[in-house]
């Protein structure tokens, strides 16, 4: 029997006595060595719950296993029913026979002990290593993940590194006694689009390389779709469907699979954009908002006095105009001022310089014609307080004493919005996350606005509700004319349904044009690179460039002001920032 | 438990008790280990007039006579003395023996100087009082002093008897050095102070008053009392002066230890302030004194620890407290009194007191409230901490106060002050009466015992009946030994003279 | 270290409010230094007299040209004289400080020494009996004023064993130790009782909280024992609650535990104070609420320093 | 609420503690009921320092009041300073901490300096001088324990506050135009409960060892009246003549001490996200 892992009726409960609960229901599947296995399925699905069963670390976090086996061969070829293993025996195999990273890689480090002592300690445990024999092969590792400059980061601390680093550092960690298993839980889901990009290229990488088998847990198809040869499909607790990567994708069978590939928003270059507005309507309409030369710049300060050393110019001389039925997406990675422009439009933060302004589809600037949805359900409504009083808030903030019209108000938008009438009285922990972001679009709309600010309004959700949710803003928008300014990083959820797309990158935008136009035919350097990091499921094994270029430092010296942005147009309604070395070159 | 444990247990103990007890070194033999809960506030002799700071500096300091233990008056820096019979020349002889710790003489130079220093306003003694008759001092030779003085002060030798009237060397006057340090003539020398910690008494080798009997005294500040019975149960002290009779009544229990009890001349008094309604009505007051149960108190508050007094508590001139006014409670005529003078339905008041001066004043309180109740009358207690309630009391900011007096030897000295009408606490007492001020003008003038008992016993008796305020009882000085302490004699103004012949065995 | 040095500047404006409150409190007290010596008696002293004594005590200005002497004494590290000892008061101070200090480290030490492990302990078998029991101890710990556990202590040893910690002076370590130890294990068990609870309880739930984290996983996915996890991942995360407290716990001990020092009869800094409120000592009270806020201060420093060496993320700020 | 009581009463320390307080609190309105044995006040003086017995339960003390009585009413005494000394540094300490939070700059500098100046004044020579200023009795022991904790409820409050502060839906708030105080009450103040709620559970169990430890020096409630510091401080001397003055007392305020504690453990548990999470 040279399988590496073979699972057959696996059972896993949380809590004892009345309070047990059982959470897996029985999960087969097999793993041939250098194979990699993907578990897609959403939160609640049992995925990590698997993961973490197959190297026991379930039992540190309240967990059981109820029942069925787990046969793991090990390198010396033993084989053992993981399923009950002793915890000193489960000790020697942890590391040394089944690495794991997770998903949240600031989180899971240790932050008051450096990455050099953290990756030590994995091949002293596993390996018996000297201290000095530990720090050399710790080098390696670093290397071996390709962390530049890696002797002097033996000495760093994981707050100084960043999510892409740490998880290399985790990756490194756990492949460092070449075990025969990997187990990878949500990886990148923390991660920026590009930065997912490398790691999966690197995990990609040392798979060739070494032969590890891998379990790779996911939501996102796209990233099946580059990195499976087997896929197993789960959910609440049961598998619906399992097989070959291209059977799974070219033959769903299983209704759910088959929703997870085609209802779920994939990314496609372009193909599957929303109509859009005719340029001349749009050059006949008033913008619902129109912004010009937006900047925002924090004051940075050094020293025992704060002395002002410069600003970060976090958003700079921003200009764009939204006409109303129409979606502005506003995309860019972390750190590239697309949430900085947001909250300034809505006097969250101080512009330092830029006018923008809003109308009212009559023409009429209104108390409050812009409003906000954030990107976390769970953080922007205040769990104390029960429905009706979240969605008085912005009736009352406007000076209105709720009556009953406002009340009738709320019962129409939570239908709307698709909640039930009966939940003015709930508090917020009783809706699941998709409802929510309904929640919040309903209060949102409470005081009828023409400008809706989405600021990653779906990110935090399951990728079938993400679909939902955006169904019912495309709805909304047809049905009141609403403008979006739809602030993501997603450039699937984009696609779905942006009409007009802008490319934010360190502060500024470096492209703007037609949805279209920019996705299928990227113009900037900047957009080509993160659009080849988009993963797809049409893109199979594909294996990422592995590349590192980092984000400029936003940090200007006193008195900085930038040159005068010089535009290139490029086809109709698609325009690109000509970088300064070469808006140079063209000058000369 | 299980008997390992146990075991184990034990073993701990026993390292604790031995690191405990390895603290309890044995002192050189024939020092004495003493403890006491207040310590002196300063060491100047002429200022402080604390008991705390007087009985430290009775050990170092000595006036020129001295009152023992039957408040006679005795000899110490002088020898002898003679009083002219206008009462108005006061000769001491001084003992040509008695030198200072710093090996000077004491002449008649010093005690000029020191009396001088004590009259000088700018010194600030409060005692001044007490011998503000002294008009001149003569000095014919070294050994001889005569006082002047400006008007017939028969008290006057008593009050030299303080410690607050003790000689000091001139050239320390002149140096400025009184209250810093004390270089007196008393039988020990003060080695060092640590106030509220600890001080080091050695004997006085050259003291004319004989031989010292320990080789000095070690003192502790030991401010609870709790603490000081424990540390004489564990042997870490030889003698302890105690205040508190609740702590004091388990010395006995103790084998071993010997509890000394002393009746004192301060008394326990329940102030009127007759300067305020209704207690201006001399009935009200009356009514007040027979609604009191003396002895109800005494028991409750002193565990019975003390002696019903009137006003006079000094041995020679104190009557017998039954034939006094009202003194055996009696309800019935309590509320007649109330109602003659129209307080039928009684009246409410406060009663001040001070937190732990003494230690029984709340106790005291509580149960004067009760017993006056009876009367109708609702008192309200309000306990301040010491300062406050002297800063209250001087100002005779209150209602009715309950407080512990201190007493003198002589009546005159004890009273003038409250009790003439030139008395510098007339505003506390609050209350003038020509038939008081009568009586004190003709004992201070009186050279004769048996006249002046006379006149004070006649005192003694006006002023329990007309009670501007109620007198009750006096309590004990309590000293506590272990058995190989001998010879110590108490005194009742709670001198710890009696020290300086104290041996251990 | 900016962090620190910005801590260091807001100092002597936290100590110029200390000055003026403590200033104003003892003052506001009724009754003054010369009520305080002479009592009752005082009432006999003529105005003259008074006047001298005033100027004697330095009672005889208005409180704004006493409290600006004070001041520029205090600047020139001269806090006063001392009227009850008749010496400066830092002298004073300085002598009383080294037990009270001595108490408050024997007092962490025990609570360090006998909470963290407790602590730590119960958190590895939540909801056991063992951490029951634990828990319990705490509880009882916390629950049970330390005055009458003092008084019982004294009471069992002297009435039953007839022996009793050296009171009334301070034998110093330097001269005696094994004296010292005996005189202070008492009353530092006495006082660190309730600390000791505080420690124990604070460990335990910033050890359970900790246990929770992402990374104590990691650590058991490489392979590490649960007690590899525990004192070599966890402790020194769930370190930072325990110093929090053990600061402001210790902060409060250097302050004078006044009641111990009572009962134990120490003369330690917390009885100074309280004796020197009582005999309206001004300028001691002022000089050594002072000093006692200067430590309070220097200790939240300390605890600060502690903070910077534990977690990297302070002392290293952000992402470099 | 209803969820509250039942999750409340499905912990079992919580339970304890929950009885333990509701229980005390019962026996000191039923005392205030007159509900009592005897007159707490009334002193049978006869019958002094008797040990525990059929007509006493707990004996009578040195006045030859029934300490029973006079226990069931210092328990009432020690809640009443114990709750409103609480209650109103719970209170001042809220405002200058939500305040100083929201208000930032010169106004958080200044109310957390003077804060630092409290805080820096060792607590028992704060209320010692506090009492000393205005004069012993109930009302200053209140005052005096409130100015203690003051400072510690201001910090308490400050930390959350600030992070409220940045949470998302108070940014929704500011981008709905709501106004300063709206969002203080509801969107801060309500969430801030939690927290609150068990540090006041907390504070409760200190402020009534406070108590006994000012009664002990003379300094808290006053005479005749009782409670339990009082009653503790009065028998001391009592000790070996009457250990029983020493025990019941000393036993009240333990267990009333160790069911605030229980209790706040267990709102802890139950507030406490971090531990919910831990629960789900």
């Amino acid at each position: 029997m040279n399988r590496l892992l073979s699972v057959r009726g696996l059972k896993v409960g949380f809590g004892r006595g009345n309070a047990a609960k059982t959470v897996v229901h029985g999960v087969d599947f097999d793993l041939e060595p250098g194979e990699t296995l993907a578990i897609v399925g959403e939160s609640g699905s049992g995925k990590s719950v698997t993961a973490l069963s197959i190297n026991r670390l379930i039992d540190d976090g309240g967990g059981r296993i109820l029942g069925g086996r787990m046969e793991f061969t090990t390198a010396r070829g033993e084989v053992i029913d993981l399923a009950c293993a002793t915890d000193r025996r489960m000790e020697t195999i942890r590391g040394s026979e089944i690495g794991m990273i997770f998903q949240e890689p600031m989180t899971s480090l240790n932050p008051v002990i450096p990455i050099g002592r953290q990756i030590e300690e994995a091949f002293r445990l596993q390996r018996g290593l000297g201290r000095a024999a530990a720090r050399l092969e710790t080098l390696n590792a670093l290397e071996r993940v390709r962390i530049p400059d890696a002797e002097r980061r033996l000495g760093y601390y994981p707050h100084q590194l960043s999510g892409g680093m740490l998880q290399r550092v985790m990756i490194a960690m756990a492949l460092a006694a070449n075990p025969r298993l990997l187990i990878a839980d949500e990886p990148t889901t923390a991660l920026d689009v590009s930065v997912q990009a490398q790691i999966m290229a690197l995990l990609a990488e040392l798979r060739r390389e070494t032969g590890t088998g891998m379990i790779f847990i996911t939501h996102d198809m796209g990233l099946v779709a580059g990195i499976a040869d087997r896929v197993l499909v789960m959910i609440a607790g049961r598998v619906v469907e399992q097989g070959r990567l291209d059977d799974i994708f070219d033959r769903p069978r299983h209704p759910y699979t088959q929703h997870l590939l085609q209802a779920v928003p994939h990314f496609s270059h372009g193909r599957k954009v929303r109509r859009h507005m005719s340029p001349a309507g749009r050059e006949m309409a008033r913008p619902a908002l129109k912004v010009e030369g937006l900047t925002v710049r924090f004051p940075a300060t050094a020293g025992l006095l704060r002395r002002p050393v410069g600003a970060i110019h976090a958003v700079e001389g921003i200009g764009f105009d939204v006409m109303p039925g129409e979606t502005l997406a506003v995309v860019g990675e972390s750190g590239s001022g697309k949430s900085t422009t947001a909250r300034a439009l809505l006097g969250l933060v101080k512009p330092s310089s830029g006018t923008f302004s809003v109308m009212s589809a009559e023409g009429l600037a209104r108390r409050k014609p812009m409003q906000m949805v954030f990107q976390n359900p769970y953080a922007s409504l205040n769990p104390r307080l029960d429905v009706e009083g979240l969605l008085a808030e912005p009736v009352l903030a406007g000076g209105v004493r709720p009556d009953a019209s406002t009340r009738q108000r709320m019962v129409a938008l939570l239908e709307r919005v698709g909640l039930p009438a009966d939940s003015l009285r709930r508090f917020p922990h009783e809706f699941s996350g998709g409802q929510r972001q309904r929640l919040c679009i309903a209060r949102a709309l409470m005081v009828d606005p023409s400008v809706l600010v989405l600021d990653e309004a779906v990110s935090a959700l399951d990728v079938s509700v993400q679909a939902r949710v955006l169904d019912l803003l495309i709805d909304l928008q047809n049905e009141l004319k609403l403008a979006y300014l739809f602030v993501s990083h997603d450039m699937a959820v984009v696609e779905r349904i942006a009409h007009r797309i802008a490319v934010l990158y360190a502060g500024r935008i470096v492209e703007i044009g037609r949805a279209d136009a920019v996705l299928s035919n990227p113009r900037h350097d900047y957009t080509r690179r993160l659009i080849a990091a988009v993963p797809t499921t049409e893109r199979r094994r594909d294996v990422f460039r592995l590349e590192t270029a980092a984000v400029p430092s936003l940090l200007r010296p006193r008195g900085y002001e930038p040159p005068e942005a010089v535009w290139q147009v490029c086809g109709e309604d698609h325009q690109v920032l000509v970088e300064r070395a070469a808006a140079a070159k063209e000058i000369r | 438990m299980k008997p390992g444990m146990t075991r184990r247990l034990l073993a701990c103990a026993a390292v604790v008790a031995g690191l405990v007890g390895a603290s309890v070194a044995p002192a050189a033999a024939a020092t004495l280990k003493m403890a006491w809960a207040q310590d002196a506030t300063g060491l100047d002799p002429h200022k402080q007039t604390a008991f705390s700071s007087i009985r430290l500096l009775e050990l170092v300091y000595e006036p020129l006579v001295r009152l023992n233990g039957d408040l006679k008056v005795v000899p110490a820096l002088a020898t002898e003395w003679t009083f002219a019979p206008d009462a108005k020349t006061l000769t001491f002889k001084l003992d040509p023996k008695a030198k200072f710790h710093n090996g000077q003489p004491v002449t008649s130079a010093d005690v000029k100087a020191s009396f001088t220093r004590i009259l000088d306003q700018a010194t600030g003694a409060a005692a001044r009082a007490n011998y503000a008759s002294i008009a001149s001092i003569d000095t014919p030779d070294d050994r001889t002093v005569v006082f002047n003085l400006s008007q017939p002060d028969v008290p006057l030798l008593t009050a030299m008897g303080s410690v607050n009237a003790a000689i000091v060397p001139a050239s320390e006057i002149a140096a400025g050095k009184i209250g810093t340090a004390a270089i007196g003539s008393g039988p020990f020398k003060l080695e060092s102070w640590e106030p509220n910690s600890r001080e080091v008494l050695k004997a006085n080798s050259e003291w004319a008053g004989g031989k010292v009997g320990v080789d000095g005294i070690d003192i502790k500040v030991l401010p609870d009392e709790n603490a000081i019975l424990a540390a004489l149960r564990a042997k870490q002290v030889d003698f302890a002066l105690l205040n508190d009779p609740l702590v004091a009544t388990l010395v006995p229990r103790v084998a071993g230890l010997t509890l000394n009890r002393k009746p004192v001349l301060s008394y326990h008094v329940l102030q009127l302030n007759p300067s305020r309604k209704p207690m201006t009505e001399l009935a009200v007051r009356q009514a007040i004194s027979c609604a009191i149960d003396r002895k109800d108190i005494l028991d409750t508050a002193l565990l019975g620890e003390g002696e019903i007094t009137g006003p006079l508590t000094m041995p020679q001139y104190r009557s017998d407290p039954n034939t006094l006014f009202c003194y055996s409670r009696d309800l019935a005529k309590a509320r007649k009194l109330m109602a003659d003078a129209g307080y039928a339905d009684g009246f409410s008041a406060t009663v001040i007191a001070a937190t732990g001066e003494p230690p029984t004043a709340a106790a005291e309180a509580q149960v004067i409230q009760s017993q006056l109740k009876d009367i109708g009358i609702k008192l309200d207690i309000k306990l301040m901490e010491l300062n406050v309630y002297v800063d209250t009391w001087l100002k005779g900011d209150f209602d009715m106060a309950v407080a512990l007096n201190g007493g003198r030897a002589d009546p005159y000295s004890m009273y003038n002050r409250y009790w003439t009408k030139a008395g510098n606490l007339q505003k506390v007492a609050n209350y003038i009466d020509d038939t008081l001020d009568d009586l004190m003008q003709k004992g201070r003038v009186e050279t004769d015992p048996a006249k002046r008992k006379e006149i004070f016993a006649a005192f003694d008796r006006h002023l329990a009946e007309v009670s501007p305020w109620i007198w009750l009882y006096t309590g004990y000085a309590y000293t506590a030994q272990q058995q190989n302490v001998q010879g110590f004699v108490p005194t009742p103004d709670g001198s710890l003279f009696g020290l300086a012949k104290v041996t251990l065995k | 270290m900016t962090y620190l040095l910005r801590r260091l500047i807001t100092f002597p404006l936290v100590m110029l409010g200390v000055s003026v409150l403590v200033f104003v409190a003892i003052r506001l007290v009724p009754g003054d230094s010369i009520t305080a010596m002479l009592g009752t008696e005082a009432g006999l002293l003529t105005p003259e007299q008074k006047q001298a004594l005033a100027a004697y005590f330095g009672l005889d200005h208005s409180w704004p040209v006493q409290y600006g002497r004070w001041l520029l004494g205090v600047l020139s590290a001269d806090l006063g004289l001392s009227v009850t000892y008749g010496k400066p008061v830092l002298d004073v101070i300085l002598e009383r400080f080294p037990l009270t200090l001595q108490l408050a480290c024997l007092s962490m030490l025990i609570a360090i020494g006998i909470g963290l492990p407790l602590g730590v302990f119960a958190a590895t078998r939540k909801e056991r009996g063992s951490d029951l029991a634990v828990r319990i101890f705490a509880m009882i710990g916390q629950s049970t004023p330390s005055f009458v556990i003092g008084l019982m202590i004294i009471y069992v040893l002297s009435a039953g064993f007839g022996v009793l910690p050296a009171m009334g002076q301070f034998i110093p370590f330097s001269e005696d130790p094994l004296g010292n130890l005996g005189q202070l294990i008492l009353p530092s068990l006495t006082l660190g009782l309730s600390f000791t609870a505080s420690v124990t309880r604070i460990s335990r739930s910033a050890m359970l909280d900790v246990l929770s984290d992402d990374y104590v996983r990691t650590a058991r996915s490489k392979g590490a024992t649960r007690r590899r996890v525990i004192w070599r991942h966890a402790l020194p995360n769930a370190l930072i609650p325990v110093v929090t407290l053990s600061g402001v716990e210790f902060g409060y001990l250097l302050g004078g535990a006044v009641l111990v020092e009572q009962i134990f009869a120490l003369p330690g800094l917390g009885r100074m104070v309280l004796d020197a409120i009582l005999q309206r000592d001004y300028a001691l009270v002022q000089g050594s609420v002072l000093f006692v806020a200067l430590n309070f201060m220097i200790v939240n420093l300390l605890v600060d320093l502690a903070y910077v060496m534990l977690d990297p993320r302070i002392r290293l700020g952000g992402r470099s | 609420m209803n969820r509250f009581l039942t999750r409340l009463l499905d912990h079992s320390s919580g339970r304890i503690g929950g009885v333990i307080v509701l229980a005390y609190i019962l026996i000191a309105l039923a005392a205030q009921a007159g509900l009592t044995p005897y007159d707490p006040l009334q002193q049978f003086r006869i019958e002094r320092l008797q040990g525990p017995s059929l007509a006493h339960w707990m004996g009578t003390d040195m006045f030859g009041r029934d300490v029973l009585s006079r226990l069931m009413i210092g328990i009432g005494q020690s809640f009443l300073v114990a709750f409103s000394s609480v209650g109103i540094a719970a209170l001042a300490g809220t405002l200058l901490g939500l305040t100083a939070a929201w208000f930032g700059h010169l106004w958080d500098g200044l109310v957390m300096r003077l804060m630092d100046v409290l805080l820096a004044f060792p607590a028992i020579l704060l209320a010692l001088l506090f009492i000393a200023v205005v004069g012993p009795g109930t009302f200053t022991s209140i005052l005096a324990i409130a100015f203690v904790y003051t400072p510690i409820f201001t910090r308490v409050v400050r930390g959350p506050a600030l992070s409220l502060k940045a949470r998302d839906f108070v940014d929704a708030a500011r981008t709905f135009g709501s106004s300063t105080s709206y969002i203080l009450s509801r969107h801060l103040m309500l969430n801030l409960v939690a927290p609150l709620t068990v540090q006041v559970t907390l504070a409760l169990a200190w402020s009534l060892l406070t108590e006994s430890g000012l009664s002990f020096l003379g300094l808290g409630t006053q005479p005749p009246a009782s409670s339990l510091g009082l009653m503790l401080s009065d028998s001391v001397n009592l000790m070996e003549m009457a250990p029983w003055l020493l025990v019941f007392p000393g036993l009240a305020i333990m267990i009333g001490i160790l069911g605030f504690n229980l209790l706040g453990d267990a709102l802890r548990d139950i507030l406490d996200p971090r531990s919910r999470r831990a629960l789900a």
